[in-house]
């Protein structure tokens, strides 16, 4: 089940960091300040921050990013990063051509029926 | 398979980054010596090697300039996961060139954002 | 210190926009959602957003949203919602199809719409990518597309800094009802209170309206959608097709964003799970290179499924629920909520707010479900 | 639709044993892998192993994938390689590519053996060209024979960094340095001691601040962090290196069998996110099984007793197996498991001071902190022995000085001169009765390189210092140079008087030096002028 989160607005004013121009997300090239200024507007998940800056859903599926951005998160939420959910697995596990899905195993039976 | 052995008429660079004999592994099996376009230019490899450790053995770094920060990016994770090496392979962009076989003729050019040319500047 | 002016069950795109027209007058807002911002068909759908081969019943709402509120949305809540105003083409390929979507225009037409037939050739220089299968399609140019995702926690982030107070994983079960009004909610925990509540919680909606007498007719059915990598530009429609086999668009970002389907959404084993089906990704390519051969070595990177709520007829029901007053209903929207959900937020918080009807909403009654016979 | 008795997905060390538990069980079993070469990571694992004879110590981790292939291979096995499992879907069903074509595939059991991913650590100019995972620096120069870079950098001094660094040197390259943030080395004191007697610093306390260069990685600042990780000002400094290789941990690989709807649970004991899963390793979902790093991170040797159960388990449940043989197996599986889980490195002791060994000896700062014994702390250990024995003739000494599970040196001694026991985490003493013939078994045997066999008897003033030695070029007999000690510093002229390589040493040569008497419990590492 989904871990409960009271979301309000924030009392205090963002603040930044020297080092928020670090990327975190390479494939998107989103840095560490865009992440922690997206917690600061709500975000409070590593899924929200996907939709919300496509952190974590570039070419690489957040294979590199996700655990760090799970950090940023909890850092910025102030709890532990264990209560901050990982981001949802998604197939395919690997990029694959729109040609080879459209021809897998069971293309023979799609064209029959 | 030959096992690997660079020509004299291979670059210093090639002679750095090659490793000749291995104290443990010794010799490694590769297949035939190919060359390939890299940008317009020949350089030499061996069929089969991913085609990022051939441009890595040519002292080729920059596999890539990305889209948002116009930034070089190369070989990062080496096993196909992350795909920062991707570059135009035969004309088809994001190829991971750290996963894909070498063969000979192959044109392998810089990539731009996800194309050939820098459509920014 | 529980008690509100209104709560809203459920943050999706719906709830989220209704909490932001109504924070933007100082309503105080809870809005409960049971799992996170934007995932049930707010983050599972295509990004439509279209006017075009509307139900005549909706017709009002999404005009209204394209005409006033779409074009100026990211510069009001001060995110980018990624709206692209391109045009949409519904993509015909046999004389049948075409007869379909003259007809969908004819009605259209009457509603006032800008949308017209147009021939395969005309097709292709609209889209050059197109096959030549391709024999004619119907246009409408005011219709585009947006970032879904985006949208939603564009109107949750407006909404919570003007001060919504948002709870997630916290899920409705019941509405509290008191001398047959409402009084509030109950989650599995808490109770909160308010005399005003609107329940959009897609699917869901069904059994939250039950705790208080009321059933929706709807069902819910599991659709897939796929994103590809990044291409070059290449065309900025919203497409759809007359045989229904796939639809999507270019987003800004370069990914393509194309749903489908396989056929057998609406006999899923148990319904509870959201998972993809092993087939449907492919099913959904089969349909794009049907149209786009071109894009056959353009990669898939990630596929995903979403539950959508189908209203019996195809159209949601929105309103008030008169026989339970305070009660207010936004569900069932069938899969094209998202082009019209700024005016149905907008026209909810009018209605919540000041019992005003900025739109005309009495074809989406929660009551039109009679029997046939 | 194609159907097996058992899907593997992933052909390393957990998923090739597995398959071969399942497949001698009369099982049909596929494996598939993404990879063009079969084994995983044991590929890239060109140092000898831990463990005990049971969990093939002492043999290379290449040589282990090639041993466990073949068996595969033998039980009928069918290993299918360049094979990206996309997705696993409901009633065990999976998608896979191979070649350009995907295909479904059913199965009546599914183990999960992915393995494991790098972590990695942000920090500016990361994403230059020539900062590399530490598994792109062994996919290059060990699978490939490409040296990463000319001058590299290692960031962590886990067993990965490590065993990685000194990898590099052994593909030709300049390790610079080994920066690491916490305060002591993470991996295992022999494998840093290997690295630090060649002369090379580590930078325990430091972290890298920044990489610089504009298309590539021209240098490296790192800088000093105090006890709560932040960076002390002032205290930086700047490496020249071509090459940043970054190995700061694994986490497991799971990603799979979250798609498959197994409940999830984030472990920091397990390295991350992982399945929830039993004793045999079967998750949530009957019959989806997880065996290796994606179960929780840990070694190869342990990925290949876990891969067991699991095929053991999912014979079981086909019924190929009665549940007797079964609980036997596992008993024994479990035994062999648990030798490889005690350790002052186990993770059960993660995090716990690292004070004294399980016998009581004091464990050295020095190795912790700079990567090689001090010389006044050597003469505690048991496996070093005292001088009146050391002036009788030729003796072993044994500078294992960590509780680890490896126990290949009492194995390789025919007169028994060496002894751990039965809990092969004990420091290993030397038995002061047992004469030593010189053979150098031990010394080519064991994995951590940590045994030497000193004569101090013999003419003039001189001692010969054996050492094992695996860099190229090799030295040969009569060349001069210099004696280096634990730290890597300057002692003392040397001369090599032999250098043998034997078959069963399977490349670690054994190369005895002529140095100065009084160097003969200092000498540890000889370079040629």
């Amino acid at each position: 089940m989904t871990k409960k989160i009271i979301r309000s607005k924030s009392p205090n004013t963002f603040t930044e960091l020297p080092d928020d121009w670090i990327i975190i997300c390479r494939c998107e090239e989103i840095t560490k300040g865009e992440i922690r200024r997206a917690v600061y507007e709500g975000m409070s998940t590593p899924n929200e921050i996907k939709r919300y800056l496509r952190a974590g859903m570039g070419l690489c599926q957040g294979q590199t990013c996700s655990h760090l951005i799970r950090f940023i998160v909890a850092r910025e939420l102030g709890i532990p990063a264990l209560e901050v959910p990982a981001p949802t697995s998604r197939a395919p596990a690997r990029p694959v051509e729109m040609g080879v899905l459209a021809n897998d195993g069971l293309k023979l039976q799609a064209v029959v029926n | 398979m030959c096992s690997a052995s660079v020509s004299d008429s291979a670059s210093d660079e090639e002679n750095i980054m090659r490793i000749q004999n291995h104290p443990i592994l010794k010799q490694f099996e590769k297949g035939k010596a190919v060359s390939f376009y890299f940008d317009g230019r020949i350089l030499e490899g061996f069929e089969d090697e991913p085609i990022a450790v051939a441009l890595k053995a040519n002292g080729v770094m920059v596999h890539r300039y990305t889209s948002r920060d116009r930034k070089p990016r190369g070989i990062f994770c080496a096993i196909g996961r992350c795909t920062d090496c991707v570059m135009i392979v035969d004309g088809k962009p994001n190829v991971r060139t750290c996963i894909t076989p070498l063969r000979e003729g192959m044109k392998i050019e810089t990539q731009y954002g996800v194309s050939k040319e820098d459509q920014v500047k | 210190m529980n008690t509100y002016d209104v709560i809203i069950a459920g943050g999706g795109v719906i709830g989220c926009a209704t909490a932001y027209y109504l924070s933007k007058s100082g309503v105080k807002v809870l809005l409960l959602e049971r799992d996170e911002i934007g995932v049930g068909g707010s983050s599972r759908n295509g990004g439509g957003v279209r006017q075009s081969a509307r139900d005549l019943r909706e017709m009002p709402l999404a005009m209204y949203a394209v005409q006033n509120l779409w074009p100026t949305l990211s510069d009001e809540l001060g995110a980018d919602v990624e709206y692209c105003q391109g045009g949409n083409l519904r993509l015909a390929k046999t004389p049948e199809h075409i007869a379909f979507l003259e007809k969908m225009v004819a009605a259209g037409k009457s509603a006032g719409l800008k949308l017209e037939m147009i021939s395969g050739d005309e097709v292709r220089r609209l889209c050059p990518y197109l096959s030549d299968l391709v024999i004619g399609a119907s246009y409408c140019p005011t219709d585009g597309h947006g970032n879904p995702m985006r949208t939603t926690l564009a109107f949750y982030r407006k909404a919570r800094e003007l001060g919504v107070l948002f709870i997630t994983g916290e899920e409705v079960t019941s509405l509290k009802v008191k001398n047959g009004k409402i009084a509030g909610v109950c989650t599995r925990t808490e109770t909160y209170y308010a005399d005003r509540v609107l329940v959009a919680s897609g699917y869901g909606s069904r059994a939250i309206a039950a705790s208080a007498g009321i059933d929706l007719p709807m069902t819910k059915v599991l659709l897939e959608a796929l994103v590809t990598e990044a291409q070059p530009k290449m065309f900025e429609q919203m497409l759809g097709t007359a045989a229904a086999d796939f639809y999507g668009h270019q987003t800004s970002h370069g990914s393509f964003i194309f749903g489908g389907s396989s056929g057998y959404e609406n006999h899923e084993y148990e319904k509870t799970r959201r998972e993809t089906k092993s087939f449907t990704a492919s099913s959904i390519c089969r349909g794009i290179l049907g149209y786009f051969p071109g894009l056959s070595s353009v990669n898939v990177i990630r596929t995903w499924a979403g539950f959508v709520d189908e209203m019996c007829d195809h159209v949601p029901v929105i309103g008030k629920a008169d026989e339970v007053p305070g009660l207010y209903l936004a569900c069932g929207f069938s899969g094209h909520g998202y082009g019209i959900s700024p005016a149905v937020g907008k026209t909810l918080a009018a209605l919540i707010e000041k019992d005003e009807y900025l739109l005309p909403l009495d074809a989406l009654r929660y009551d039109r479900f009679v029997p046939r016979i | 639709m194609e159907r097996y008795d058992l899907i593997v997905i992933g052909a390393g060390p957990a998923g090739l044993s597995a398959a071969i538990e399942a497949a001698s069980a009369g099982m049909s079993v596929v494996v598939y892998d993404e990879n063009s070469r079969p084994g995983g990571q044991l590929f890239k694992q060109i140092h000898k192993f831990f463990g005990s004879r049971e969990h093939k110590a002492k043999e290379r981790g290449f040589r282990i994938g090639e041993k466990l292939l073949a068996e595969a291979n033998d039980l009928g096995v069918k290993v299918m390689l360049s094979s990206t499992v996309l997705g696993v879907y409901e009633n065990r069903e999976i998608t896979v590519m191979t070649a350009s074509q995907v295909n479904h595939v059913k199965a009546s059991s599914i183990i999960i053996a992915t393995g494991a991913s790098e972590n990695m650590l942000p920090f500016k100019g990361w994403t230059l060209p020539g900062v590399i995972g530490a598994g792109a620096a062994q996919t290059m120069m060990n699978l490939h024979g490409v040296r990463p870079g000319k001058r590299v950098l290692m960031i962590g001094s886990g067993n990965v960094g490590l065993v990685v660094g000194y990898q590099i040197m052994q593909a030709g390259c300049t390790l610079a340095a080994v920066v690491d943030a916490s305060p002591t080395i993470g991996g295992y004191g022999v494998h840093a001691a290997k690295i630090a007697r060649t002369g090379l610093p580590f930078y325990t306390s430091h972290t890298i601040k920044e990489a610089h260069g504009s298309d590539r990685v021209e240098a490296a600042t790192i800088v000093e962090v105090d006890k709560s990780w932040n960076p002390v000002p002032g205290s930086e400094k700047r490496i020249e290196i071509d090459t940043i290789c970054i190995a700061v941990g694994l986490k497991p690989m799971s990603q799979l069998a979250a798609m498959a709807g197994c409940v999830m649970e984030e472990n920091p004991l397990k390295g991350g996110v992982v399945p929830v899963c039993d004793e045999f390793g079967e998750t949530s979902l009957a019959g989806v099984f997880v065996a290796g790093d994606v179960a929780g991170i840990e070694e190869a040797s342990s990925a290949m007793i876990q891969g067991k159960i699991a095929g053991a388990a999912s014979a079981l449940r086909m019924g190929c197996i009665s549940e007797d043989i079964f609980k036997s197996k596992c008993t024994e599986y479990r035994r062999s498991l648990e030798q490889l889980r005690e350790g002052m490195f186990a993770h059960k002791n993660r995090g716990k001071p690292k004070e004294s060994t399980d016998e009581g000896f004091k464990l050295s700062q020095s190795l912790l902190q700079r990567g090689f014994v001090a010389d006044v702390e050597i003469s505690h250990y048991p496996g070093v022995p005292p001088a009146e024995k050391r002036a009788r003739g030729i003796v072993p000494v044994i500078e294992c000085t960590q509780n680890i599970p490896c126990d290949p040196c009492q194995d390789a001694c025919r007169k028994g001169c060496i002894k751990v026991g039965t809990t092969i985490t004990k420091l290993p003493e030397i038995d002061a009765a047992v004469e030593c013939t010189g053979c150098g078994m031990c010394v080519v045997s064991c994995p951590g390189q940590a045994i030497f066999l000193i004569n101090e008897c013999v003419e003039g003033d001189f001692a010969n210092v054996s050492i094992p030695y695996e860099f190229h070029p090799l030295p040969n007999k009569g060349d001069k140079g210099i004696a280096l000690s634990r730290s890597g510093e300057y002692l003392g002229e040397a001369e090599v008087i032999s250098v043998v390589t034997s078959r069963a040493s399977d490349e670690t040569s054994m190369l005895t030096m002529r140095v100065c008497g009084e160097l003969s419990m200092k000498a540890r590492f000889f370079r040629a002028n």
